[in-house]
């Protein structure tokens, strides 16, 4: 299975992500520059964290306008999987790939720290690893993560499914103490209708090796995988 | 040539901490009376360009496409010959 | 030339008269200008210079010293490191001061061929309870988050101390650790006649040149605004600028490199002519820049951020130009190196600097008079008997806990992006932290320490003492102490007090390193830290670095499980001193600064760094401000996930409050499984060293009792309550 | 009572990063003529107070304290009575 790493100017994850996927998943994985304006026969994009044009605008805002963008929403509108991490989650709103949008944490801070998400639905290509209602322990870094949608917006994801991880607690409860940035309802992470394009502020290529403290971030990766060699 | 101001906020239906927060830090130093405080963005830019309604259009284009993101923001502007 | 000129930009009648000799004429002003600022402490160190010559430069490991940043060889690898102030914009612009800070160190680690992979920051300020001191820091904080976790370099560590003597003047000081192959490090030097020089990165405009404003009234136009001296980081374009520079590093065609950090051109020019034997040709027209109209002095001294200086190949200008605009960088070709030894710039034509760098880049040096402050003698003799020995001993605990020197600084580092990388493995909350070198099984260890009333009080034992914290707290991470830099943070050089502190606390430096076996590598004075109510405590801020052997056989200093033993290595001695105790509690900064026997300090930090090596401890942590009680709170309430208690009874004839709070050097407590004590015991009878076994890790409250009398106890939930959130309450405050 | 607008950006002098970029973002969209961009604050804030001249003094006096570092930065507001 082939991945991609999209680099934009400011991104600062994708060298960690390209680690990941190359060093851990051990599946084949190529940067591609943001100027680009044809993809290589990728099986997965990933969307990486950082601060793409310095997030000087709003975050995502600029990113979502360079050249390889309208090659990564076509790839998505073909079905292909894509994934947005912190940053590339919010470029995938931007783009409009995923919908709603981030607001500044509500304690105006940035945080990073460890969190706890319930996987709220594994029946999904990106967590088929997972168990539903399964606790990972995946860290954050970010100042803009409080996901805000209006009402029918959230209404549509929840009967669709397409919630995937809540913040909550060390023992699964989903409440504002274990939220870590105001997020609507906890959201962490999305995915599209299709299912195809997975948003998630935690960064699962931060906790995919056991020496950094955990390994559920390489379930959903592994659930990329096995999606993949299943068809 | 007109000079352009951009005033982009936060939709008045999406909380605004930071206000929240200039709001009390303000207080705290003995002011009273403030009401309602928010916070926004001020974009003021210089354009080149001949016909004022041409420009003004210009500016709603580049607030819709880039600067702001009606999900959550609204904008207005100013727009001046120099 | 008037007088007024030339001593408005910082120079003395004898120094002007020394550059007429060296000229035989008059400088032009840009030559006037740059002179001011090559001469000046910041880039001459005129003052300094004589001191830290002295400095030790062998090791453990072989070292790389003398270009911006220096280092050490370890294996195939350099890791190079340095740490820097940024003292004074963040007292006038606290988040713009520190991000540039920031920035700056990153640049020097990255110019010498290194990919930035952790930052640290050490910072004083006044107390929390005053709103000023409030707002500059979170505006430090601030800025320090926004630049470094917008590059992408995480921010592992650091420290944060409070003390009313730093309110009218903070102290920021960042450091910065790279790594590269040993064969790829980039020297900061121009070479090779005919070799070109580009600019690359951000325009260059009027940034912090007010200083040189007077240059304009005089010479040029009157009334012109002074220029602010503080400067916007760009976090941004420095990441763009960290990749472009790596990249253009790889292709071989870069002969030398280095940042415009402080006095921009002026410093990269004639230093970079100087270290490489040469000289500089410069046509100022093709320096991009940002504003019109600007004079060539403006040029040659703007601090515009974000730009460095590069010598390149003859023929492959367009190969190393296509890299930079690849990330939308500036990069322009403004001159060429020549053999005359020279720095000539020319404007438009007109030749308007014609210096011999050596001139310029190889400041006077000058002798200071020293004298010890009569105050101290007042201050040293502190009355043990007439300190108040206190009845409750819970009260007191739970008030040092939460005072803002010894409480949780998670409200700091969590806005820190600590993690990006990759490569943290132990992250702040612990001694020091520890990076994974990726691809092999080695790991850095890094920490930064300085307890500057200890300094105030006995510089020479105070810097001692520094570094021997900064060893132990690597070592109780596993590691081995390898090297240092340092960050020489005093008053005003002029006056002999201050100066006879920083002499005092040189050579007290030195004084460890050589006993350590450790060399200074790299380090920055900052002179002149004074506000209208005086100097700040002498702080030689030391940021130490110690290699892992093996990555899987590092150490934290949370306790893990229930009913481990808690065993302490070292002595209490009846001191309370100089302690954190005697300042909280009884608001005394007096008395004699702890003892410190280097020899059991190194025998005490050989025996743990075996024990984790061997696998044998659980958990180790060492007794600094707030002494032992403290030290085993902290280990008891470390992981917010697990919080534990701890049953400790101690047996000691000297003084309760000493015996809990007092500051002894050389302790470090370890936490084991009660199967290894006896091995442990071995161990430690082998190097001789002091062991005490003074309780158990539980699961209930924490309880201490002395000569069998209970004097603290209280649920671990107090304590944790106490300490964790002390921080953030009192930095909201107003909010 | 009163309703105030304060604009907050950076000196002229002041290198602005932030407007830089936003400036070549929507040049790439392909707006051209755009000869300068700043990024600044915008804080709206309603005064319940009586006197305007009185009101104006207040909101200088909160610029000067808080909301506006005068190092690099500089303000103006407007103030209406509603
Ligand atoms: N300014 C800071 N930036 C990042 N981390 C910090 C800062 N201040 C303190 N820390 C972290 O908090 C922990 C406790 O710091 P400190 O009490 O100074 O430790 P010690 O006494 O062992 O030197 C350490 O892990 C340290 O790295
Ligand atoms: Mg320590």
């Amino acid at each position: 299975m082939k991945f991609g790493v999209i680099v934009f100017p400011g991104s600062n994850c994708d060298q960690d992500c390209f680690y990941v996927v190359k060093d851990v998943l051990q599946q084949p994985v190529e940067y591609v520059w943001h100027k680009e304006t044809h993809l290589n026969n990728f099986d997965c994009l990933i969307i990486p964290g950082g601060f793409s044009y310095g997030d000087y605008l709003r975050t995502g805002a600029i990113a979502r306008f360079a050249p390889i963008m309208k090659e990564v929403i076509n790839f998505a509108n073909r079905g292909r999987f894509v994934i947005g991490i912190c940053n590339g989650f919010q470029i995938l709103l931007e783009a409009g790939l995923l919908p709603g949008a981030m607001l500044r944490n509500v304690g105006l801070h940035f945080i990073c720290k460890h969190v706890y998400l319930k996987v709220r639905n594994d029946k999904t290509s990106f967590t088929n690893q997972c168990y539903k209602n399964q606790i990972l322990n995946i860290p954050i870094a970010h100042n803009e993560g409080n996901y805000y949608i209006d009402e029918s917006g959230l209404s549509e994801l929840h009967n669709n499914n397409q919630i995937i991880f809540q913040y909550c607690d060390r023992d699964g409860l989903i409440n504002k103490y274990a939220n870590p940035n105001g997020a609507l309802d906890n959201i962490a992470g999305i995915i599209n209708r299709a299912g195809n394009v997975l948003g998630m502020m935690p960064h699962p290529e931060r906790s995919s090796e056991s020496e950094l403290g955990s390994t559920d971030g390489l379930l959903i990766f592994k659930s990329i995988l096995e999606t993949f060699n299943k068809r | 040539m007109f000079e352009v101001e951009i005033y982009i906020s936060l939709k008045k239906t999406v909380a605004d901490p930071q206000g929240l927060t200039v709001k009390h830090a303000i207080e705290s130093l003995g002011y009273q009376g403030i009401n309602d405080l928010r916070m926004g963005k001020l974009v003021r830019l210089q354009l080149n360009l001949k016909d004022k309604k041409y420009a003004e259009n210009k500016v709603n284009e580049m607030c819709k496409k880039l600067l702001v993101n009606p999900i959550i923001e609204e904008y207005s502007f100013q727009i001046k010959e120099i | 030339m008037k007088k007024e000129v030339y001593r408005s930009l910082g120079l003395s009648d004898s120094e002007y008269k020394h550059i007429l000799e060296l000229l035989g004429r008059k400088p032009s002003p840009t030559e006037l200008a740059m002179f001011s600022v090559e001469w000046s402490e910041h880039c001459g160190y005129p003052r300094s210079r004589g001191y830290l010559k002295l400095l030790p430069k062998k090791g453990k490991y072989k070292t790389l010293i003398g270009e911006d940043a220096g280092g050490i060889i370890v294996d195939d690898l350099a890791i190079i490191f340095k740490m820097e102030s940024h003292n004074h914009p963040s007292q006038v612009e606290p988040k713009q001061g520190a991000a540039t800070g920031v920035g700056g160190i990153i640049r020097d680690i990255f110019t010498s061929g290194a990919r930035p992979i952790a930052c640290l920051d050490s910072l004083r300020f006044g107390m929390p309870d005053n709103p000023q001191n409030r707002y500059i820091i979170k505006g430090v904080i601030d800025g320090i988050q926004h630049y470094g976790n917008c590059v992408g370099v995480p921010t592992v560590g650091g420290e944060v101390y409070f003390d009313e003597n730093y309110a009218g003047n903070c102290l920021v000081n960042a450091m910065c650790i790279g790594v590269c192959s040993k064969d790829k490090i980039a020297r900061a030097r121009a070479q090779g006649i005919g070799n070109s020089i580009m600019y690359v990165g951000s325009t260059t405009g009027r940034d912090g040149i007010g200083g040189c404003s007077v240059l304009a009234s005089a010479e040029f136009k009157e009334g012109e605004e002074k220029r602010p001296t503080v400067q916007i980081g760009d976090p941004f374009m420095e990441k763009c600028l960290i990749e472009a520079t790596l990249e253009a590093l790889e292709t071989g065609y870069i002969i030398g490199i280095k940042d415009m950090g402080a006095a921009g051109l002026t410093c990269s020019t004639s230093e970079m002519a100087f270290a490489g034997g040469v000289g500089i040709d410069v046509e100022l027209e093709k320096v991009p820049r940002r504003e019109p109209n600007m004079e060539p002095w403006e040029v040659m001294m703007s601090e515009s951020q974000e730009r460095m200086l590069v010598c390149i190949k003859a023929g492959k200008e367009k190969e190393i130009e296509k890299i930079f605009t690849k990330w939308d960088l500036n990069a322009a070709v403004i001159g060429k190196v020549t053999d005359n030894g020279i720095v000539r710039i020319r404007d438009k034509g007109k030749i308007v600097c014609e210096v011999p760098s050596k001139d310029l880049a190889d400041a006077p040096l000058y002798n200071m008079p020293y004298k010890k402050p009569k105050y101290l003698e007042k201050l040293e003799k502190l009355n043990y008997k007439a300190i108040k020995i206190p009845k409750d001993y819970n009260q007191i605990l739970l008030e040092l806990l939460s005072s803002p020197t010894i409480c949780n600084k998670a409200y700091v580092y969590e806005q820190y992006d600590h993690m990006v990388q990759a490569n943290t493995v132990v992250m702040p909350g612990s001694d020091a932290a520890v990076l994974r070198i990726k691809g092999t099984k080695k790991a850095i260890s890094a920490t930064t320490d300085c307890n500057s009333r200890y300094c105030f009080l006995n510089p020479k034992l105070g810097a001692q003492i520094a570094i021997a914290e900064a060893a132990r707290n690597l070592v109780c991470s596993g590691a081995d102490p390898a090297a240092i830099t340092d960050c020489l943070n005093f008053g005003n050089p002029e006056k002999p007090d201050r100066y006879w502190h920083f002499k005092n606390c040189i050579e007290g430096i030195i004084k460890a390193c050589k006993s350590f076996n450790i060399p200074v590598v790299s380090g920055n004075v900052s002179f002149y830290n004074e506000s209208p109510k005086g100097a700040i405590y002498p702080t030689p801020g030391i940021g130490m670095i110690g290699i892992i052997k093996d990555i899987n056989k590092h150490c934290t200093q949370g306790f893990k499980n229930k009913d481990n033993a808690v065993i302490l290595l070292g002595k209490t001695l009846d001191e309370l001193g100089a302690s954190e105790y005697l300042k909280v509690i009884h608001k005394k900064t007096a008395g004699g600064v702890p003892r410190l026997n280097l020899d059991l300090e190194k025998r005490v930090q050989k025996t743990v760094l075996e024990l984790i090596e061997k696998g044998l401890v659980n958990s180790a942590h060492d007794c600094s401000e707030g002494g032992l009680a403290i030290a085993i709170v902290e280990s008891c309430i470390s992981n917010k996930e697990c919080l534990l208690g701890a049953e400790i009874s101690l047996y000691s004839r000297i003084r309760p409050d000493a015996l809990l709070f007092g500051e002894s050097q050389s302790r470090i407590v370890i936490s084991c499984d009660v199967k290894n004590i006896e091995k442990i015991r071995k161990i430690a009878r082998k190097t001789e060293i002091p062991l005490e076994i003074i309780g158990k890790v539980s699961n209930n409250s924490f309880k201490v009792s002395i000569n069998s009398k209970i004097v603290i106890n209280l649920s671990k939930e107090v304590i944790n309550n106490a300490w964790r959130d002390s921080l953030t309450k009192n930095l909201t405050k107003g909010d």
